[in-house]
């Protein structure tokens, strides 16, 4: 305790080790209760692809946590009971050494890199390498600073083509289509609502006006950025009728905590009469 | 081998006058110095911004009395605005990663610390090593500018993603100079590290003391070593990038930006860059500058740890090798940023393999620190608390980076706060209590006094449980699917959780207070501390064999030898339990 | 400058005494020479992505005079190369000797010879600017003028370097060390290679 | 007193000083503002990711870039003296342009170089005022609920399309006039330009999508004569 007292500290401090050790427990088993009683979980998945997300999810969670209050609680034991011993307490060595540790982390981490790295994969595979559908429902996305846009075809079954300088929000002409010339664009359907029949496979295809975006549906499954210049798609069918949010995840600039929109899923028949309607809107 | 004529001339004659020995000073500890200040004060600033956007968080129309007084604009009648917010976060981020993580526990100890652990009487290039000081001070002024000019700070980001970032003022306020400032600072930031990370690799390659081979090291040296060789080449590429951004936003070519492009209303004049340009380059150097934060500090807390368990770690070489590994495997998994955006499908699996794979060196280290815990005699001080600390941060912030590491689940987690408590618990707070570690430990060595044990055990009780307070909810929130860079929480899902929200406010606020006791701690042990022996902790590396503070050339004109391995504990010594790497003696092996 | 008005002196090898300094700025320049050309293959990486990105990827003419240039970039390196040698067997101490002066003469030729190599990247650019194509006129133009311009840079401090070495030479009391000589020497002639990799580049993608 | 005023008028107009150059009892230029043709169709306005403002109302409000009246009257159209008349002194008084229910109130705000403009937030939600002035200078300020207004001035005549920048929709129009002599259409296409002392003017009409149209007029007393714009309007 010499060492101790050398740096300015008058009573022995072998408490601070057992203390540690205490805190350390407490704080493990606090950070793992939220999440071992479910309170805080992605919201009710309503997509055909998503339950395999949710189980990756759930064993990560699983082998994550075992991980997670297995170092703590190892770490607090040692430190109570090797901190601060009497002077000249016999130094023992961990049986095994460092090659045990060295063959148990290429065990177990590797096995777990293998369970959920390489099989794993079929979650990611769910979304991206299957093609979409040919009968499924096309729908143009555009975001812009700071509203998300949803075109569909009309009764043509095309889309118009975008003219970026015909732009012109004012005149709610946010795709900058050009209808007194084209008249593949006068029948598109422009909404600020993505409504989509449910049970049917939807082929969004995404449209960057400004900057980068990006589509952000938790209840989907569903996030993919737009990226200006790049035309990507996603497809997916949900299965669940309601109205759920959409909200922009890529920094956009300063209204990006306010873009936003809402999908809203309907039934086959209520779909086409919304179709309709907006129709006679545009 | 380095008979006195083999020195660089200048390193002969002491310094003279008080400029050349405090501020244009070419010595390595007082360089060190300079840079753990900078850290210092970037730290302080970090941390009142982010102190302003939690509370704007939770509070988003109370005023902050005196704010409007920072920005007119930013805050009229002192609540923070959308895009002031968004600035606040950008410089927040900027001065976080560039002028602490990488500032603190590479450039500052390493600097003052690398050369006497190998027993050199400074760096190779002295005046590099002045220079590069400097520069860092520099970009740091420039970056600070932008706070005082009347567009603002950027809103962009620390990523600042292209085109955002590109296309200029009409992307929105800030966009403008304030960009240029932030391209301008973080290019000059790459030039000082650079010249920093050449100095550590030539002076650790060639003014090793006689007897220290590389495998001699401390690991801490081993870690600034990895790490110098790692910023080598990821400022070699941010350069480039911060060079393309800036002709992009100010002579009008189109790197970052496509065609067609209607901000603000206006068609942008540019045509066929690529947005995913940036996000590479910027990756490819973000990536590795995670570890460039958080090496030092591995290495930092395995020198304390096995100093405080009076016996050597299982296995220093596995260390070390480990430090290599992810070094050389953080080149191989930038792209899992950009999981979701666009990238081919199948190189994210390609990048998704590698991120998993670091967690296999990651483990190994985790478990040699916690075997070789088993059977010490470990002896608890602030140091050392911090030091088991960082081994508890390190591990909750790994585990949610298994979850990052995966492809599938990034689609649900990308974006959301769970992404922010994961870098922040294993890049942000790991390493600054690898720094906290660094500085009770070696204060005494660097002032001459000792630092306040009794202050610094209460700060490490209040900032242990603060920072699980914060950063652990974060991960909740990330799972509900809370969006980070949100200003304001105008969403469905947001109600619910506000709770959570508040409460990491309170525990932030806290938390943040606390860290006054190691400011107070800091100042007060210069001048009232303890004097510090020439080894307080018993230890066994160089510099312990001299004098604290070391006198300008370290080891008054004598070259060390060096007998031993670095951790010669728990042996029979001359002194005690342990015998000096420079001392004849024969060791237990 | 003619180096041959001076009978050609075959001088004694000097002793190889190599103090752990002059390692260092050996190894020095060698991680600065990695770090330089990390940075350039980043360029290079993003002018691979840049022609990919989009179909505005055009061919522009490489200026004559770029060969003309190169030729005198591989001269300096031979003339840097002789001053070497001349200089090989002077000590730190020794003040105008023959050595000295044929030395600082080939020196003074790399010199001349770089100051036209910069001349000419310069006159390069203005036959560009002649043609119409400036640094925004299309994604070619933005990258020859910027790896050219980062080369120039880089070319520059390399003849700051010389100066540096030059100007050591000629102080009373001769400051000449030889490793600040050799960094430079390994330095300028990595520009040489450099230059000639950018070349290749500039040649066959733009 | 009043012959004092009218002679300094004159003065004022003579040496086209920059004194008011507003007569009382002046002529009058009145009329009626018409298009023909078909004009663009306005869409209702989707404000579902603003619920405060959306609430606001019982029917979705539809956007102003054109709206009519009663047989083809055309409002918002600014009328202004674009030659003829002296610059004015600004009014110190404050042209107040309020954010109300996510929409600009009025839509198209008239008022002078130098003249203080007042931007009011009455909305419970953070708002972006972004005029995209192109000789004025542009700025670009958000407007947190219950901050105090932003106030500014423009020192040079423009027309000014206002946006902001969280509401895509809210668009609106500022402009910024030379003289004191300026109105906007009602509803019924109807305008009125009092107190204009005898001389030679331009009239000038603008829409913010129909552009600019202007006539000569002479005033010799204090007559009214009537003046009528027509635009043409298109479908898309």
């Amino acid at each position: 305790m010499e060492i101790a007292a050398r740096v300015g500290l008058g009573e022995r401090l072998d408490a601070m080790g057992k203390l540690f050790a205490i805190v350390l427990v407490i704080i493990a088993l606090a950070s793992a209760y939220p999440i071992a009683k479910h309170m805080y979980v992605p919201p009710e998945d309503i997509s055909t692809h998503g339950h395999a997300i949710d189980d990756q999810l759930s064993d990560t969670m699983a082998e994550a946590g075992f991980a997670f209050l297995g170092a703590q609680i190892i770490l607090a034991f040692f430190v109570w009971k090797f901190s601060e011993r009497k002077e000249g307490a016999k130094l023992k060595n961990f049986p095994g050494g460092a090659k045990l540790m060295v063959s148990v982390a290429f065990i177990i981490v590797g096995a777990e890199v293998f369970a959920l790295g390489v099989l794993g994969q079929k979650a990611w595979a769910n979304v991206y390498f299957t093609p979409p559908r040919p009968d499924a429902l096309q729908i143009q996305a555009q975001a812009g600073q700071f509203a998300f846009y949803f075109r569909y075809p009309g009764a043509d079954g095309k889309f118009g083509a975008i003219h970026p300088d015909k732009i012109d929000e004012g005149n709610q002409n946010f795709f900058g289509l050009d209808p007194a010339n084209d008249i593949e664009a006068r029948d598109d359907i422009v909404s600020g609502e993505l409504t989509i029949p449910v049970n049917r496979e939807v082929h969004l295809l995404m449209h960057a006006k400004d900057v980068g975006h990006s589509f952000y549906v938790r209840e989907l499954r569903i996030q993919q950025d737009f990226v200006p210049g790049l035309d990507l798609s996603v497809h997916f069918t949900a299965t669940k009728i309601g109205r759920y949010e959409i909200v922009c995840t890529q920094l956009c600039g300063l209204g990006h905590y306010n873009m936003k929109a809402y999908l809203s899923v309907m039934a086959q028949d209520d779909f086409e009469k919304w179709l309709k309607q907006k129709a006679s809107e545009q | 081998m380095q008979e006195a004529s083999a020195q660089p001339a200048h390193v002969h004659a002491p310094p003279e006058g008080f400029i050349r020995k405090h501020v244009f000073s070419l010595d390595h500890k007082v360089i060190g110095k300079q840079y753990y200040a900078l850290g210092l004060l970037a730290v302080c600033m970090g941390m009142g911004l982010s102190w302003l956007m939690r509370f704007h968080l939770v509070w988003p129309t109370t005023r902050i009395p005196g704010l409007e007084l920072l920005s007119k604009v930013g805050a009229p009648g002192g609540v923070i605005t959308p895009e002031y917010y968004l600035s606040l976060l950008t410089m927040h981020g900027t001065l976080m990663v560039f002028f602490v993580l990488t500032n603190a526990p590479f450039a500052a100890f390493g600097n003052y610390f690398l050369p006497i652990q190998i027993g050199a009487e400074d760096m190779a290039f002295p005046r590099f090593n002045m220079m590069s000081f400097w520069t860092t001070l520099v970009a740091f002024l420039v970056l600070v500018l932008a706070f005082v000019i009347p567009d603002g700070p950027p809103i962009s980001g620390w990523t600042s993603y292209a085109p955002l970032s590109a296309v200029g003022q009409d992307a929105g306020p800030g966009m403008g100079w304030g960009m240029n400032l932030w391209g301008i600072s973080i290019a000059i930031f790459c030039i000082g590290s650079l010249l920093g990370a050449l100095n550590f690799i030539a002076t650790t390659l060639d003014l090793r003391a006689k007897g220290m081979t590389l495998m001699r090291m401390p690991i801490c040296t081993w870690a600034w070593f990895i790490t110098s060789c790692i910023a080598l080449l990821a400022f070699a590429v941010l350069l480039p990038a911060c060079i393309l951004l800036i002709l992009d936003r100010t002579a009008g070519t189109s790197f970052f930006i496509p065609s067609g492009l209607v901000v603000s209303d206006r068609l942008q004049p540019h045509s066929g860059g690529s947005p995913l340009l940036w996000q590479h380059l910027f990756w490819f150097f973000g990536h590795p500058e995670v570890y460039i934060a958080i090496l030092p500090s591995m290495g930092i807390v395995s020198h304390i740890l096995i100093n405080s368990m009076r016996k050597p770690l299982l296995s220093s070489k596995v260390i070390i090798y480990c430090m290599m590994s992810i070094g050389f495997l953080s080149w191989m998994v930038w792209g899992h940023h950009m999981f979701v955006s666009g990238m081919n499908p199948f190189s994210s699996l390609l990048f998704s393999f590698p991120t998993l794979t670091i967690t296999i060196p990651a483990t190994i280290m985790t478990l040699i620190w916690l075997g070789s815990l088993y059977g010490a005699n470990l002896r608890i001080n602030a140091a050392s608390l911090f030091a088991l600390g960082f081994i508890s941060m390190f591990v909750s912030g790994g585990v949610s980076g298994f979850f990052l590491a995966q492809p599938s689940i990034d689609i649900v987690l990308h974006a959301t706060y769970f992404v922010v408590g994961h870098f922040h618990m294993v890049m942000g707070v790991a390493s600054i209590f690898g720094v906290f570690a660094g500085t009770y430990f070696w204060y005494g060595k660097m002032t001459g006094r000792m630092m306040n044990e009794k202050l610094g055990q209460l700060h490490f009780w209040l900032t242990f449980i603060g920072t699980y307070c914060i950063f652990m909810p974060f991960h909740y929130l990330g799972l509900v699917g809370n969006i980070r860079r949100y200003s304001s929480f105008v969403n469905d899902f947001m109600g619910p959780l506000m709770p959570l929200h508040k409460f990491i406010t309170i525990a932030a606020l806290s938390t943040g207070a606390a860290q006054f006791i190691f400011l107070f701690n800091l100042i007060y042990s210069h001048f009232k501390g303890k004097p510090a022996s020439e080894n307080p902790w018993e230890g066994t590396t160089l510099e312990w064999s001299i004098p604290s503070p070391p006198p300008w050339n370290n080891f008054g004109g004598k070259h060390p030898v060096i007998y031993h391995d670095p951790y010669q504990y728990g042996v029979k010594g001359s002194k005690g339990d342990y015998i000096m790497q420079d001392s004849p003696e024969p060791s237990a092996s | 400058m003619s180096s041959t008005t001076y009978p050609s002196v075959r001088a004694a090898a000097a002793p190889k005494v190599r103090s752990a300094h002059a390692e260092a700025s050996r190894s020095g320049i060698w991680v600065g020479i990695c770090t330089i050309t990390m940075s350039f293959m980043a360029f290079l990486s993003a002018l691979y992505v840049r022609q990919g990105a989009s179909a505005d990827w055009t061919h522009i003419v490489l200026p004559r005079i770029l060969y003309l240039n190169t030729l005198a970039l591989l001269l300096s390196s031979a003339t840097l190369e002789m001053s070497r040698r001349a200089l090989a067997p002077v000590s730190g101490s020794e003040v105008d000797s023959v050595a000295v002066r044929k030395g600082f003469a080939w020196l003074s030729g790399t010199l001349a010879l770089g100051l036209l190599f910069v001349a000419g990247q310069y006159e390069a650019w203005r036959q560009l600017a002649a043609q119409g194509l400036y640094l925004a006129t299309n994604a070619n133009s933005s990258f020859y003028y910027v790896l050219t311009a980062m080369h120039g840079l880089h070319l520059l401090a390399g003849i700051a370097a010389l100066l540096f070495v030059m100007s050591r030479l000629l102080l009373v009391g001769n400051r000449f060390r030889h490793s600040t000589f050799e960094a430079t020497t390994i330095y300028w002639h990595f520009m040489g290679v450099l230059w000639l990799f950018l070349l290749l580049v500039l040649r066959t993608k733009l | 007193m009043r012959i004092k005023h009218v002679y300094l008028a004159g003065v004022a107009i003579l040496a086209a000083a920059t004194l008011t150059s507003a007569v009382p009892g002046g002529g009058t230029v009145s009329g009626k503002i018409t298009y023909e043709g078909t004009p663009a169709k306005q869409k209702p306005i989707d404000m579902s990711k603003e619920p405060s403002c959306a609430k606001q109302y019982t029917t979705p409000p539809t956007t102003e870039t054109v709206v009519t009246g009663a047989n083809n009257a055309l409002e918002n159209v600014v009328v202004y003296i674009s030659a003829g008349a002296p610059d004015d002194a600004a009014p110190s008084q404050a042209a107040v342009f309020t954010q109300k229910g996510c929409r600009y109130i009025p839509h198209v705000l008239a008022f002078q170089v130098n003249q203080p403009l007042q931007v009011v937030n009455d909305d419970q939600t953070s708002h972006n005022i972004h005029p995209l002035a192109k000789v004025n200078r542009e700025w670009n300020k958000s407007q947190p609920p219950g901050t105090p207004p932003i106030v500014d001035k423009y020192d040079k005549p423009e027309f000014i399309p206002v946006k902001c920048n969280v509401h895509p929709w809210m668009h609106g129009t500022f402009a910024v006039l030379k003289n004191s002599h300026y109105a906007i259409s009602a509803n019924d296409g109807g305008f009125a330009l009092p107190n204009l002392p005898p001389g030679k003017y331009t009239i000038s009409a603008y829409h913010e999508s129909y552009g600019d149209q202007s006539q000569e007029v002479t005033i010799t007393g204090s007559e009214t004569k009537t003046i009528n714009f027509v635009f043409k309007a298109k479908p898309y």
